[in-house]
């Protein structure tokens, strides 16, 4: 079994992604315009800026207090739908990890399934509502399958998985959040949030193995 | 982009710097969580209104902030829903121990975010908060299944009229029972001749050709349910005001207000001019106009194009449509 | 062109129906010579206050009809000077018995057709008509041997207080020289983003690029006085607060009504904006906003763009500008 | 000497001038978008649409009853700048006209000279001020100066020198009327009313010889 992750993985993780959406405000927000408010590139900058500046500002005990704090700076800072999903999702991920000793690649699945549940709890899509979700579901499914092959497998099958189900996305009819308004012209458009989620899990398989 | 802005960045910053020095003797601004209060809240024993949401929507919120309406108003970047930290602190600091009712427009980001700050609320401080939401906008389908109606033209008149009584020293439920029913009873549709720019984004949402228009536009800049050759005055007005009638549905002997809306770059000549056709349309429906709003009250940053909204009214609700308010969006009576 | 109306042509008639169907209870217009009066004129003993000018500039004039502003307007085509006629039977209309205050925009066309109106009026029914004419535009150059400058911002100020005066039963001279000391003690500059359309001709009246703006306009999408680059809120901000500022001049231990105005497709939010640059610009200069106006009073159709008015002021204007005054545009104290 | 002119012969005049107008619409407003409110062209349109209604819809006495029509028609009708200038003009037209028998030649010399005297007083101009009077002022010189060859020929040349005046237009520098406001950036546009003026005079030549 691969190494326990460590509280400076879990940084790299984040500022890893706080780097790639920076990068991708542009396209972030450009998806966001066709079937949205063309804010959630600026969104999604504003909050993970803010949680690089807590990583660089504090040290943590432990994973789950760093998580927690990481959910409500996002919580605090984003607004929006993708801030409570983002920071409900953080929030979970660090509570399943509480208590924790060391987060192999299963305490790792436990928490990324917490958090999703999270966002579902929260946002109560399904499946096929083009969502975000729809990249997550996937992603679970295929960590869980990769799992007994260790972290970074686990890893690489969920981001690859996103990516499907971000793709998958384009065709479906949004059903949840703002997308919706716009009934049959939200098909042939990909969903920022899925787009934004399967990023955080590359950015997971890139520093987290 | 050409916008009078410094850093996009700092647009909603500023702006609440330009309104509290604007409004001196009525409003104070919290700038550091980004909140409008009413310049002597909280008042004891008075229902606090708290409402918010994305800026952009110029006077909508902040605007509706005074005696006779809100008690504070939480601004968010723009088109994004505010934090839960900023509700949080406004409920706590404009309860005057009679309870809180948050109004909030039905957009998932604002609803969670909202919803958050409720809980938050509950758990901290004990404080009594109710919540409205409100869902008007006929353009969208309203289904179990889906993000339900979006909040539009209404939350205006809800803020004015709930207010009204809020003032009068009416109790929470009663107050969160009329914001109900004034949802209840209200519809909206609106159309876009352009669409806005986002500041931060830089550009335009959606790209309208000059012989084109949006129907069914939020207030967002989220293009609307479907894009129609360009129309006159008479047939814009059909287009919104036979769905918003149908919908309730309107009918002969109703009384309502009713609210030509500017989507922020529509001057008010235009809006005068929608206003004598949807008047025109009413009277021949048989549905009296009890009292009537037209301006740029609910926009969409510098989107041009409009709104309709109809309340169906009451002696009550006209009473307390009537009643004095002081904001800067909103003013008689005193 | 894209617009909310029907025919060009019939543009200013339908939004004058479209006015009266909205404000039952305080206009009347009579249809025929577009005239929006106050619906209790003539008040017998108050000297009545008459303007009247192009449309295009919603709320100016219409909407500032009403207690303690005008008593009537007389609206023009689009940016067109309404004909003497229309002054002729609104002066006969408003009279009280006191006389009649024309408030005139220094225009050629403005002031050549009110100057005809008077003198029809004087040799039809002795009627006491005195004029004031607004030229406070610091972007045009004043000499003896031009049109001088225009009438712009400081025309909004004056009817408010003007209008107070008048509800006060001041005597016509009084009035007409009070009127003459607001004019004289305020000046304006404005800038745009974009031209605005003329219905009837259907195409911007200029073009400026995407990193151009216009500085020095005036509110019938003339041109300006120079084509400069894009800029930031503070640097417009200086660029029209500064001339201004020097060419009255006004100076530290002043007090003015600082008044940021929207030229009809600027956003509230934009203007907070500009408000907040204006402000610490006076803030330095030592000059004490007394009272401040924030919004899209004096328009030039859809044009984006603003203009910064300043009016010294002592105790006896700020007591007129905060008495009540009840119109569409303007409305405080009742 | 040639024939006296008759009613009839006004109205023609009128009446093309109004065609004339209506015509160029489009042109006399973008030359008054170039340097000013660009509704020259429907000003004028508007006017000369009730002058001809009420020329149809009227019998007049004599040219100068009605002449005073048009002038009041135009007064009551345009607004702006115009109305008042184009008003006055056919007014005083009209009133030189007053009593006169047979308007020959020389009459008709009189009244054009009143008329654009009324537009001096009116509106203040002076020579080079960039305003229909640059074309008016030329136009009445020519005038006189081939009156001996009769009212074709000095309506001809004075058709002529306007539109001469009105090409000067474009080089001056505004002091008067709205493209006074543009300062140095009035040069190289024409003034629109030279331009309908001018246009005024070329429908007297085509229709009262
Ligand atoms: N109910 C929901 N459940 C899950 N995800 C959602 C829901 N509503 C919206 N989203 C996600 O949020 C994304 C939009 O986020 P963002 O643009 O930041 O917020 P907003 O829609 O408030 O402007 C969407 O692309 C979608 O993936
Ligand atoms: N003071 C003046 N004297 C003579 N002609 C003038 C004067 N001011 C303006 N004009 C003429 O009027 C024309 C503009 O007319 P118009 O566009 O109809 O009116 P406005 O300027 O009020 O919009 C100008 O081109 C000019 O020839
Ligand atoms: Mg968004
Ligand atoms: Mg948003
Ligand atoms: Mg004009
Ligand atoms: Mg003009």
């Amino acid at each position: 079994m691969a190494e326990a992750l460590t509280l400076d993985a879990f940084a790299r993780w984040l500022k890893q992604f706080a780097e790639t959406v920076h990068d991708n405000v542009g396209l972030l927000t450009d998806l966001d315009s066709a079937i949205g408010d063309a804010d959630h590139g600026t969104n999604m900058d504003r909050g993970f800026k803010a949680v690089v500046s807590v990583l660089d500002g504090n040290g943590f005990e432990s994973p789950d207090a760093l998580f927690k704090k990481v959910g409500m700076t996002l919580v605090s800072t984003v607004g929006g739908a993708s801030g409570p999903l983002y920071g409900t999702f953080f929030l979970r991920f660090g509570s399943a990890l509480q208590g924790v000793e060391a987060v192999g690649t299963q305490e790792l699945g436990k928490a990324l399934r917490a958090g999703v549940e999270g966002i579902v709890t929260r946002g109560k899509a399904e499946l096929e509502d083009k969502t975000m979700y729809d990249a997550w579901a996937p992603a679970l499914e295929a960590f869980d399958r990769a799992a007994p092959e260790g972290t970074a497998a686990a890893l690489a099958a969920a981001a690859t998985a996103a990516g499907e189900g971000r793709d998958a996305t384009t065709d479906m009819l949004a059903r949840k959040g703002r997308a919706s308004y716009l009934g049959e012209r939200s098909i042939g458009h990909q969903d920022p949030g899925a787009t934004s989620a399967t990023m955080l899990l590359e950015s997971a398989a890139a520093t987290l193995a | 982009m050409k916008k009078l802005i410094n850093d996009p960045a700092d647009v909603v910053k500023e702006a609440l710097r330009g309104m509290e020095a604007a409004h001196p003797g009525h409003l104070r601004v919290d700038h550091d969580h980004a909140i409008i209060y009413r310049k002597d809240a909280p008042r004891q024993g008075k229902v606090a209104l708290i409402s918010g949401g994305g800026s952009g929507h110029e006077p909508l919120h902040g605007g509706f902030v005074g005696t006779g309406m809100l008690d504070a108003a939480c601004a968010g970047e723009v088109f994004t829903s505010p934090v839960p930290d900023q509700m949080m602190e406004a409920t706590k600091q404009v309860d005057g121990g009679a309870g809180v009712l948050h109004i909030v427009k039905n957009y998932t980001g604002d609803v969670m975010n909202f919803e958050m700050a409720a809980e938050m609320a509950a758990a901290d401080s004990g404080i009594e908060v109710q919540s409205v939401v409100t869902d008007d906008d006929v353009a969208v389908q309203d289904s179990l299944y889906t993000a339900g109606r979006r909040g539009v033209g209404i939350t205006v008149l809800l803020e004015k009229i709930v207010g009204a009584a809020a003032e009068e020293g009416r109790p929470l439920q009663e107050i969160a029972d009329l914001a109900t029913r004034i949802n209840s009873q209200g519809r909206s549709m609106g159309m876009a001749l352009t669409s806005c720019t986002v500041p931060s984004a830089g550009k335009a949402t959606f790209d309208l050709a000059d012989n084109e228009m949006e129907v069914g536009i939020g207030i967002h800049g989220e293009p609307g349910r479907k894009r129609l050759p360009l129309a006159s005055a008479k047939d814009v007005a059909s287009l919104l005001v036979d769905p918003v009638v149908a919908d309730l549905p309107y009918g002969k002997g109703d009384s309502v207000i009713a609210f030509v809306n500017g989507m922020g770059g529509t001057p008010l000549i235009e809006l005068y001019v929608m206003y004598n056709e949807v008047a025109q349309i009413l009277e021949q429906a048989g549905i009296t106009v009890a009292r009537s709003l037209v301006g740029n009250y609910i926009t969409s940053l510098d989107m041009a194009g409009c709104s309709v909204t109809l309340l169906k009214v009451d002696d009550e609700l006209v009473g307390l449509w009537d009643a004095p308010v002081n904001t800067p969006g909103l003013r008689w009576g005193c």
